[in-house]
């Protein structure tokens, strides 16, 4: 089977994580879906780096990962301390500065 | 030394506004000394000018170039002919008897240093007038005489009716000013210069239409100084000044500017017929205009002033018919120089006489009182309605004659008016002697209050109880002015007419002509007579015979009119007045709501908008993704759009 | 390269200002007599320019040129055509006089702040040095020969303007001070929002300049000299379009300068909030550089798209000329009266900068120097009466003459010299932005005469109910007449008035030759007069001579 | 689609192959890359300069932490600075410019210039960092404005304790180090991997820093959840767009992407020949990776965060990022726009008309009606990379060199502007709403002047630095044929100029309230840093030239 479905899973998965962004509320699964997209992006360079047989978008794939990580690591932080402050991890409850 | 004629009154002027209160006791003798100065000067130069033959008595004398600008050269230079010379003599003359009368009239003024100031200024102007080679100088000095004029009307400012007179006045001549300014205009652009010699030289060469233009704009100009309909509004107003300015200014000297303007430019004239025929039609409405208005006013100084605007009237007139009219024209405005401003000094006198009342219906029976005045004033009338032998008789007969030489119907037309004027002059002249000098001593009683004159001086009622005032005789420094302006209202006259020694003397300048009138001297003069004889006999049998009520009567339509100067007041304040006050305060309504809304409306919209874009940050982290997803999705939409097209 | 002389004349203001504001607060005095000493300086410079300039000379006189800022083309270029030089003078004529008159104004006003306050707020100080800067600025711009530096100072002028409108206002203000407050600062925002607005659209023009000098002379450059010198020679074109819109782009700049209407809402705005001397500031130093520019720039760089646009400038001049002064009739205020006929006088300026006559032009320039001295002999005084009786309402008046005669003469003279009498010098320029008018534009000339006679009904009706007529108000029974500073600032202008009144030749001669210049730039030559006349020639005229006629 | 299919079959079988055969053969040939250190010295000496306050943070005691984090990130900055310019001394700006690191970096003008810029505006950054007379000392000891014990509950039990002990987050220094030593890279970096890389390590700090201030902790916290959220989603999208070009040209280098995308050397692979074929892969994921970039500069519609963290944000970090994010971020979209995607010109210049004319205008017209200073400084940011874009679409060697001077004076005005406020304090800490300010031209005329200066120069008032560089940037995009644009830009800068006028207005023509805020008196490192602001402005406004040469010759990439 073509790598070229992968690109097109990948774009699917993308578009879900990026809808996910847009309609959960929950900080954690926002962050998730964040966390989706990237790796949608990975796969799509996996795809990739596959069909040009060369090795660069695999190698991406590999930092990608260790970026995805340290975001968690901070990411997880602030919601966290969020959490802690608010007792709700909602991302529409931090709306004190608008206008 | 022509520079000098000026120059001294004006330094007169300029010492006394700045010198300040140490000149108060003695600034009016300097100003006086200046006046008689200038006044020798005058007469040193016409000895000199006499010396020269006919043709080359003119002097020019150019001190300094003005304002010089490619091709727009304004020379601050001087000419001196026979016709600036006559005005020299008068304006001289006359405004030194003047200053000595005021020396009298004013002595109890405080303001005295500051009015002698301004006769002075007045005189240096209307001299600037005269003796200007070119119109740009000229005009300086015709607005210059229009300031005097507004300072002296407005002198006594604390009254308002003095002040709003003064400005009323000020404005009217600016108007005949901006027509002199547009005649400027027209001069340069067409012949490139505004001297007076090139400019009369080169008339002829401009075409009808150019002359027509700009003789009608000088018109203007001359309507509005000389107070010729339709501009002849501010005259009566004037006489709030004090009655020496009312006989210097608005009798004798600068309400004669107008004439001297057309005589002046007398070769433009020649070239545009319309424009004289004009001129002729402003000068016959005017002098009924102002006889009829004459007869109507129970102030002694207004009805002398609708005299005089019948009278320059009368010399418009007479410039109007061309070269053979300027010399009459100027002849009698000479002649009633002396004789009017006999007549204001006289009515002056007597108005020192009965503390300042100036109206007519509270006099009477003077001439005990105050016999000099009686015989000098009584000179100046029987001058002014032309009584055979006297100045006015001659001068007037003249331009009687000379309107009756233009010829063909308008010849007639216009013989008929003056006659009738004529006639009307002695009528109403009659009925102010009368009502002045002889009846009953009205003024004895106390005065009923009278709601048919608003702008009766309040001070007799004001007072309690009344206490008649005592006429006496003014001091000799008065008198003696009147004196000197009597023996020339009689004399002038034949002095000139002898061997028609005035019309030589003048002709170099205004190229005399004679008339071929229908209908002979001798008939006019008998004419001239009967009409007199007519106006008098009219109003003796109305003052003379039966006694002159207190209270004016109602009077005809037509006297009703008249008293309100044939309703000229009434239009300007409904057309002009009121019609002005709607336009600005509408236009300070556009200003403040339109123009500067639209700036103010501008700002307030993009707030507006700014408030609204400002919902769009609601504070939501969903919503800002939102709005970076629809970007992308755009971003990426146009890409692609872009690479499509 | 000779002694800087422009650059010092501009300098040295400046450098006062610096001095002046570091004055200690407790030495007030001892800063406005730096202040006052230093314009006195600078007004001896300026008189060294105006002698040292040759009429007959080259165009631009005492000219400097360094290298600037050589990426947007620009170099710090000075130099003085006649026009400049006369204004130049104009303005160091003025400041010690708006400075003399505005001796107490910034005074006690930090009385109700505390000490440590005190100390630090300075108004005084402030407002002197504010003064000095705006000269200084303005000198530059009336010096400068380059495009860019020349904006540079138009717009900067603006700030230290900004703060004297919106930190000066009357003490005494009607409408109470609070109300005064707000009235002042939404004043000095229009006047700054409303001219910034202008500049940068010129700002853009400015781009667009450079970006076409760019493209023709290879590399761009601001020097007006060596455009004037590409454009005459050809080798700087432009699209007509492009030119077009260039001279809008400077003009809508210079236009809310002046101001035409209908741009003109902000000066009635800043003249009535602002003390009298910085509203003398305003209209008679600082508007004058947009009337200043048109003449030198707008006409120069785009003579033709001038051209095109004179049927509509006229228009508006015209309508300046006219509305300025019904407005004028219908103030009550007596500082925004003077703002609206300072608008019929720009209108008139403006019509003789368009009529493309040499008389026009010359009578323009001499109007903007005899303007400037006019107004702020009136305005100064007007100033000294609000003083006097703290407010700025014409009903609030009357019968001043009585008791303060001098007071009135002055004012009177004021009044006489903005409704130009003759003798007085704003009559020479008057009638000779008329006669230029009326020379190209018959009907333009005559409507525009029109405006000497509302001037008259403005002037008199202003003078009339303060002055004259009975004294109807306590405050004006004891109202002293002008002070000895007061008496010190006035005389001078007013001698001034009178004796370039009856002697302009002086000034007329500096300026002649530069108007020619600016007449060649345009390609206009005087129209000739008919003389002598084949009898068609003044046909055409005819009708406008009858339509004055019927116009009285 | 069917294509898309067989293409996929065609070249899959071989490229498979060849796949494993490389990895079979080629296992043990694996060499070590050649990494240029001189070249890349400066960022290799800050990013050393962070770890080692790791290493302080981690080890030393609390007392000793400020003084030695102080002066490591100091000299590291300073050192960084120091190579900067021996590099551009060394011509390395102009004609020794190079690619180095494998391709990974480039050293040339632009990124030796911005990185020059980023470096002094770190410096100032470590200065505002580093002020502790603002706060009222905690307990005998002088605090900073970052909270004592981030992880400790707002008004809880932690942060008193805490703030008893007078405890202070040292970390920022680091942190702030880090994001330095990322943002050197985001302008250099010469293929898309280190442009995410780089764009991950300079943002995440600054996700933390946001989070840390030490009053209003909650708007702190709230701050540092959008920018997190909002920075990652649109690093996604980042990271797409650079997997859809590594799809579309089968490599990240720019220099790569840039030869498929011009065609001029004919494609072998038939694979690369088909996937280059594909113009939707390019354009898709072009617009992808300038949106990421798009974000980090704030231009509409992706500017959203902006207002919140700036106003959340310790004002510190606001000043430091405000200035150096923008620096940063308009570095890399020019080398991606000018090196990468130049063959596509006609295709984004369009789009970023619309994206430059809509930022301009929004940025403007919304700060009309902001109450708070931080917030309208936002706004004002906005515009001003509405302006910047102006620059960017001019697309000409002018329009990188004006662009790079316009960073360099803005970032210093608004280090500056950001740094004043940080002196008007009342008992809640800074007083950021609008109408404390009133007044205060009264209360210390020599601060409201300064900050004067500041807006002036924001509003772009002749003879500031802003003045110069709008001028500048207008004038590239007029000579790039776009005029419209300069005028929508002019008229942008009228409106902004109404909202600085407005709290100039407010600083010296409205009377002082009486509970008015007091302006604290700042130790010499915050003065030194408005100090440096103001110098910068003015220098730059009035004698610019010099400074317009460096952009200049600054202003050609390397391929």
């Amino acid at each position: 089977m073509s790598p070229i479905n992968y690109v097109y899973l990948a774009a699917l998965l993308f578009t879900i994580g990026a809808a996910g962004v847009l309609i959960r509320r929950n900080a954690i699964v926002v962050f998730m879906c964040i966390e989706l997209m990237l790796n949608a992006a990975n796969l799509t360079l996996v795809a990739f780096s596959r069909m040009h047989g060369n090795l660069d978008g695999q190698i991406m794939a590999f930092f990608v990962m260790v970026v995805a990580a340290a975001e968690v690591v901070v990411g997880l932080a602030i919601i966290v301390m969020l959490y802690r402050s608010r007792h709700s991890a909602s991302v529409d409850d931090a709306s004190l500065m608008k206008l | 030394m022509i520079g000098l004629l000026v120059g001294v009154p004006l330094l007169g002027a300029a010492v006394l506004l700045l010198g300040g209160r140490r000149l108060d006791r003695s600034g009016h003798w300097l100003a006086t000394l200046l006046a008689a100065v200038s006044f020798v000067i005058g007469a040193v130069l016409f000895a000199s000018m006499l010396g020269e033959d006919a043709e080359s008595r003119a002097m020019h004398s150019k001190l300094f170039s003005w304002v010089p600008v490619e091709g727009f050269q304004a020379d601050m230079a001087f000419q001196l002919d026979q016709l600036s010379m006559t005005f020299v003599l008068l304006i001289t003359g006359v405004g030194t008897l003047i200053h000595l009368y005021s020396v009298g009239y004013m002595e109890h003024d405080p303001k005295r240093r500051r009015f002698f100031a301004y006769l002075n200024l007045f005189l240096a102007a209307m001299l600037l007038l005269v003796l200007a080679d070119n119109f740009l100088l000229l005009y300086v000095g015709w607005e210059g005489v229009g300031l005097a004029s507004y300072l002296l009307i407005g002198f006594w400012q604390h009254k308002p009716s003095a002040a709003t007179a003064a400005k009323k006045a000020f404005l009217v001549n600016r108007v005949g000013d901006a027509g002199l300014a547009i005649a400027i205009f027209l001069m340069f652009t067409t012949f490139g210069t505004f001297a007076f010699a090139p400019v009369l030289s080169a008339a002829g060469e401009a075409s009808e239409g150019k002359l027509t233009a700009i003789g009608l704009m000088l018109l203007l100009a001359a309507c509005g100084k000389s107070a010729q309909v339709p501009l002849q509004s501010w005259l009566g107003d004037a006489m709030e000044g004090p009655t020496p300015v009312s006989a210097l200014i608005h009798a004798a000297t600068m309400v004669t500017a107008g004439v001297y303007l057309i005589t002046r430019s007398g070769a433009i004239f020649n070239g545009a017929p319309d424009a004289q025929l004009v001129v002729v039609i402003v000068g016959a409405v005017t002098l009924l205009f102002g006889a009829i208005v004459g007869c109507a006013k129970d102030d002694i100084k207004k009805a002398l002033a609708g005299s005089t605007m019948s009278q320059i009237g009368y010399m418009i007139l007479a410039a109007g018919l061309g070269p053979i009219g300027y010399a009459f024209a100027i002849m009698h405005l000479v002649t009633h120089g002396f004789f009017k401003a006999g007549l204001f000094l006289g009515a002056g006198s007597v108005m020192h006489g009965m503390n300042d009342e100036v109206d007519m219906r509270r006099y009477g029976g003077l001439r005990k009182h105050m016999p000099v005045t009686f015989v000098t004033f009584g000179l100046g009338y029987l001058a002014i309605i032309g009584f055979p032998g006297l100045s006015g008789f001659f001068s007037k007969d003249q331009i009687i004659e000379a309107a009756f030489g233009k010829g063909g119907t308008e010849g007639w037309i216009l013989g008929a008016v003056t006659l009738l004027g004529a006639a009307i002059t002695a009528y109403y002249m009659t009925r102010v002697m009368l009502m002045t000098f002889f009846g009953e001593e009205r003024w004895r009683k106390a005065p009923t209050p009278s709601p048919a004159e608003p702008d009766v001086e309040p001070a007799a009622e004001t007072r309690g109880a009344y206490a008649p005032p005592h006429p006496h005789e003014s001091p000799k420094i008065m008198t003696i002015p009147m004196i000197v302006l009597a023996f020339g209202s009689v004399f002038a006259g034949g002095l000139f007419k002898a061997g028609e020694s005035f019309v030589g003397w003048l002709e170099p300048v205004t190229q005399f002509e004679h008339g071929h009138s229908p209908v002979s001297a001798t008939a006019v003069t008998a004419a001239t007579i009967v009409a007199l004889v007519l106006g008098v006999g009219a109003a003796y049998l109305q003052y003379g015979r039966k006694p002159v009520p207190a209270l004016a009567p109602r009077g005809s339509l037509l006297t009703r009119a008249a008293r309100r100067d044939l309703l000229q007041d009434d239009f300007n304040h409904v057309v002009l007045v009121s019609g002005g006050t709607h336009l600005t305060r509408s236009l300070v309504y556009v200003d403040n709501k339109v123009v500067d809304g639209a700036v103010n409306g501008t700002a307030a919209s993009f707030g507006g908008l700014s408030g609204r874009l400002r919902r769009l940050q609601n504070g939501f982290a969903r919503s800002y993704a939102v709005s970076m997803f629809g970007g992308a999705a755009v971003l990426i939409a146009a890409t692609l759009l872009m690479r499509a097209v | 390269m000779s002694f800087p002389l422009l650059t010092v004349t501009a300098a040295l203001p400046a450098v006062g200002a610096v001095a002046t504001a570091a004055v200690p607060a407790a030495r007030r005095t001892a800063a406005k007599w730096l202040a006052l000493l230093v314009s006195l300086a600078t007004l001896v410079l300026a008189a060294v320019v105006l002698i040292r300039f040759d009429p007959d000379g080259a165009r631009y006189q005492l000219t400097e040129s360094h290298a600037w800022i050589s990426d947007f083309g620009v170099r710090y270029e000075l130099g003085v055509d006649g026009i400049g030089a006369a204004l130049m003078a104009l303005t160091a004529l003025l400041i010690p006089f708006v400075i003399g008159a505005g001796w107490h104004d910034a005074d006690d006003a930090d009385d109700r702040a505390d000490e440590q306050a005190n100390r630090r707020w300075r108004p005084t100080q402030g407002f002197f040095a504010l003064i000095l800067a705006v000269e200084a600025m303005v000198l530059v711009s009336f010096a400068a020969t380059d495009v860019f530096l020349f904006y540079i100072f138009f717009e900067a002028m603006l700030i230290p303007m900004y703060f004297l409108i919106g930190g000066f206002g009357d003490r005494a203000h009607a409408a109470g001070e609070e109300e005064g407050a707000k009235q002042r600062s939404y004043a000095a925002v229009k006047f700054l929002l409303y001219n910034l607005a202008g500049g940068l659209v010129m700002l853009a023009a400015v781009i667009g300049l450079f970006v076409v000098s760019a493209d023709s002379l290879g590399q761009g450059t601001f020097s007006l000299p060596e455009l004037l010198k590409a454009r005459a020679s050809g080798d700087l074109t432009m699209a007509t379009s492009t030119e077009r819109w260039l001279f809008l782009g400077f003009f809508v700049a210079f236009a809310i300068k002046a101001p035409l209407w209908p741009l003109h809402t902000w000066l009635p705005n800043a003249m009535g909030e602002s003390t009298a001397p910085v509203a003398v500031l305003i209209t008679a130093v600082v508007d004058k550089v947009g009337t200043f520019a048109m003449l030198r720039f707008c006409l120069g760089l785009f003579p033709e798209a001038s051209s095109w646009a004179t049927p509509v400038v006229l228009g508006l001049a015209l309508v300046s000329v006219l509305y300025g002064a019904l407005l004028a009739v219908g103030q009550r205020d007596i500082k925004r009266l003077v703002a609206y006929a300072s608008i019929s006088h720009f209108g008139f300026i403006i019509l003789g900068v368009f009529a493309m006559t040499s008389q026009g032009q010359g009578g323009a320039t001499l109007y903007m120097v005899f303007h400037g001295i006019s107004t702020a002999a009136l305005m100064l005084v007007a100033g000294f009466l609000i003083s006097r009786r703290g407010s700025r309402l014409i009903a609030d008046y009357g019968g001043v003459q009585k008791v303060a005669p001098v007071l009135a003469g002055t004012f009177l003279i004021g009044g006489l010299a903005t409704l130009s009498l003759p003798g007085l010098a704003p009559f020479v320029s008057e009638f000779l932005v008329l006669v230029g008018t009326f020379e190209r534009y018959p009907v333009a000339g005559i409507i525009a005469t029109v405006g000497i006679i509302l001037a008259a009904l403005y002037v008199l009706v202003l003078y009339q109910r303060t002055m004259t007529g009975p004294i109807r108000r306590p405050e004006i029974e004891k109202m002293p007449d002008l002070k000895v500073r007061e008496v010190a600032v006035v005389a001078p202008l007013v001698a001034l008035l009178l004796f370039l009144g009856v002697f302009p030749k002086p000034l007329t001669e500096i300026v002649n030759p530069a108007v020619e210049h600016t007449l060649s730039d345009v390609q206009k030559k005087d129209p000739k007069p008919q003389h002598p006349v084949a009898e068609h020639a003044g046909s055409d005229d005819k009708p406008a001579g009858h339509g004055g006629g019927d116009h009285e | 689609m069917t294509g898309m299919i067989d293409v996929a079959s065609a070249g899959g079988a071989p490229g498979v192959h060849s796949l494993w055969t490389v990895a079979a053969g080629a296992g043990d040939k694996l060499q070590a890359p050649s990494i240029e250190y001189g070249k890349l010295s400066p960022t290799l000496i800050v990013l050393g300069a962070a770890a080692l306050g790791v290493l302080i943070d981690a080890f030393a005691p609390r007392r000793a932490r400020y003084g030695a984090q102080l002066f490591v990130a100091l000299v590291g900055l300073a050192a960084a600075f120091a190579a900067v310019i021996g590099l551009a001394a060394s011509g390395a700006g102009t004609t020794e410019a190079q690619i180095a690191g494998m391709g990974a970096l480039a050293v040339d003008g632009p990124a030796l210039f911005l990185q020059g810029t980023l470096l002094l505006v770190g410096i100032v950054g470590v200065f505002t960092f580093a002020e502790r007379k603002l706060e009222p000392s905690a307990h005998g000891s002088r605090v900073d404005s970052f909270a004592a014990q981030p992880a400790s509950v707002p008004g809880g039990e932690g942060e008193t304790q805490a703030v008893k002990a007078g405890w202070t987050t040292t970390e920022v220094f680091p942190l702030l180090m880090f994001a330095v030593g990322g943002m050197l890279l985001f302008p250099a970096a010469n293929d898309l991997l280190t442009l995410f890389i780089a764009l991950e390590v300079f943002s995440l700090p600054l996700y933390l820093l946001c989070a840390l201030a030490r009053r209003r902790r909650l708007l702190s916290q709230e701050a540092a959840v959008k920018y997190f959220l909002l920075g990652a989603f649109s690093s996604a999208f980042l990271l797409f767009g650079t997997a859809l070009l590594y799809g579309y040209a089968g490599t990240v280098s720019y220099s790569g992407i840039a030869r498929v995308v011009s065609g001029t050397d004919a494609i072998s692979d038939p694979v690369l020949a088909q996937t280059a074929g594909n113009d939707a892969l390019l354009l898709i994921g072009g617009a992808l990776v300038v949106m990421g970039l798009l974000f980090k500069v704030g231009a509409v519609p992706f500017h959203m965060w902006t207002p919140d963290v700036y106003q959340g944000a310790p004002t510190p970090v606001t000043g430091f990022m405000a200035a150096a994010t923008k620096v940063a971020a308009f570095g890399a979209l020019l080398r991606l726009l000018y090196v990468v995607l130049p063959g596509l010109r006609w295709d984004w210049r369009p789009v970023m008309w619309g994206v430059a004319i809509l930022t301009m205008l929004a940025g403007a017209i919304v700060a009309i009606t902001q109450t708070d200073i931080k917030r309208l400084l936002a706004y004002s940011s906005i515009a001003h990379a509405g302006f910047l874009l102006a620059g960017v679409i001019a697309t000409s060697k002018d329009g990188i060199s004006s662009v790079l001077f316009y960073l360099g004076a803005y970032s210093f005005v608004t280090l500056g502007a950001f740094a004043v406020v940080t002196l008007v304090r009342d008992a809640g800490g800074e007083a950021t709403h609008l109408s404390k300010w009133a007044g205060l031209g009264r209360r210390s005329p020599l601060l409201a002047a300064v900050f004067a200066v500041f807006l002036l120069a924001f509003a772009g008032i002749p003879l500031t630095s802003g003045f110069a560089g709008k001028f500048a940037v207008f004038k590239a995009a007029a000579e790039g044929g776009a005029g419209v644009l300069v005028v929508i830009g002019v008229l942008a800068s009228a409106i902004a100029a109404f909202f600085y006028l407005r709290v100039i207005v407010l600083m010296f023509f409205s009377e002082p309230q009486a509970d008015g805020p007091s302006v604290a008196v700042p130790s010499v490192m915050t003065t030194s840093a408005i100090a440096i602001g103001v110098v910068v402005t003015v220098v730059l406004g009035v004698a610019p030239q010099y400074f317009l040469d460096l952009a200049g010759q600054a202003g050609v990439f390397v391929r």
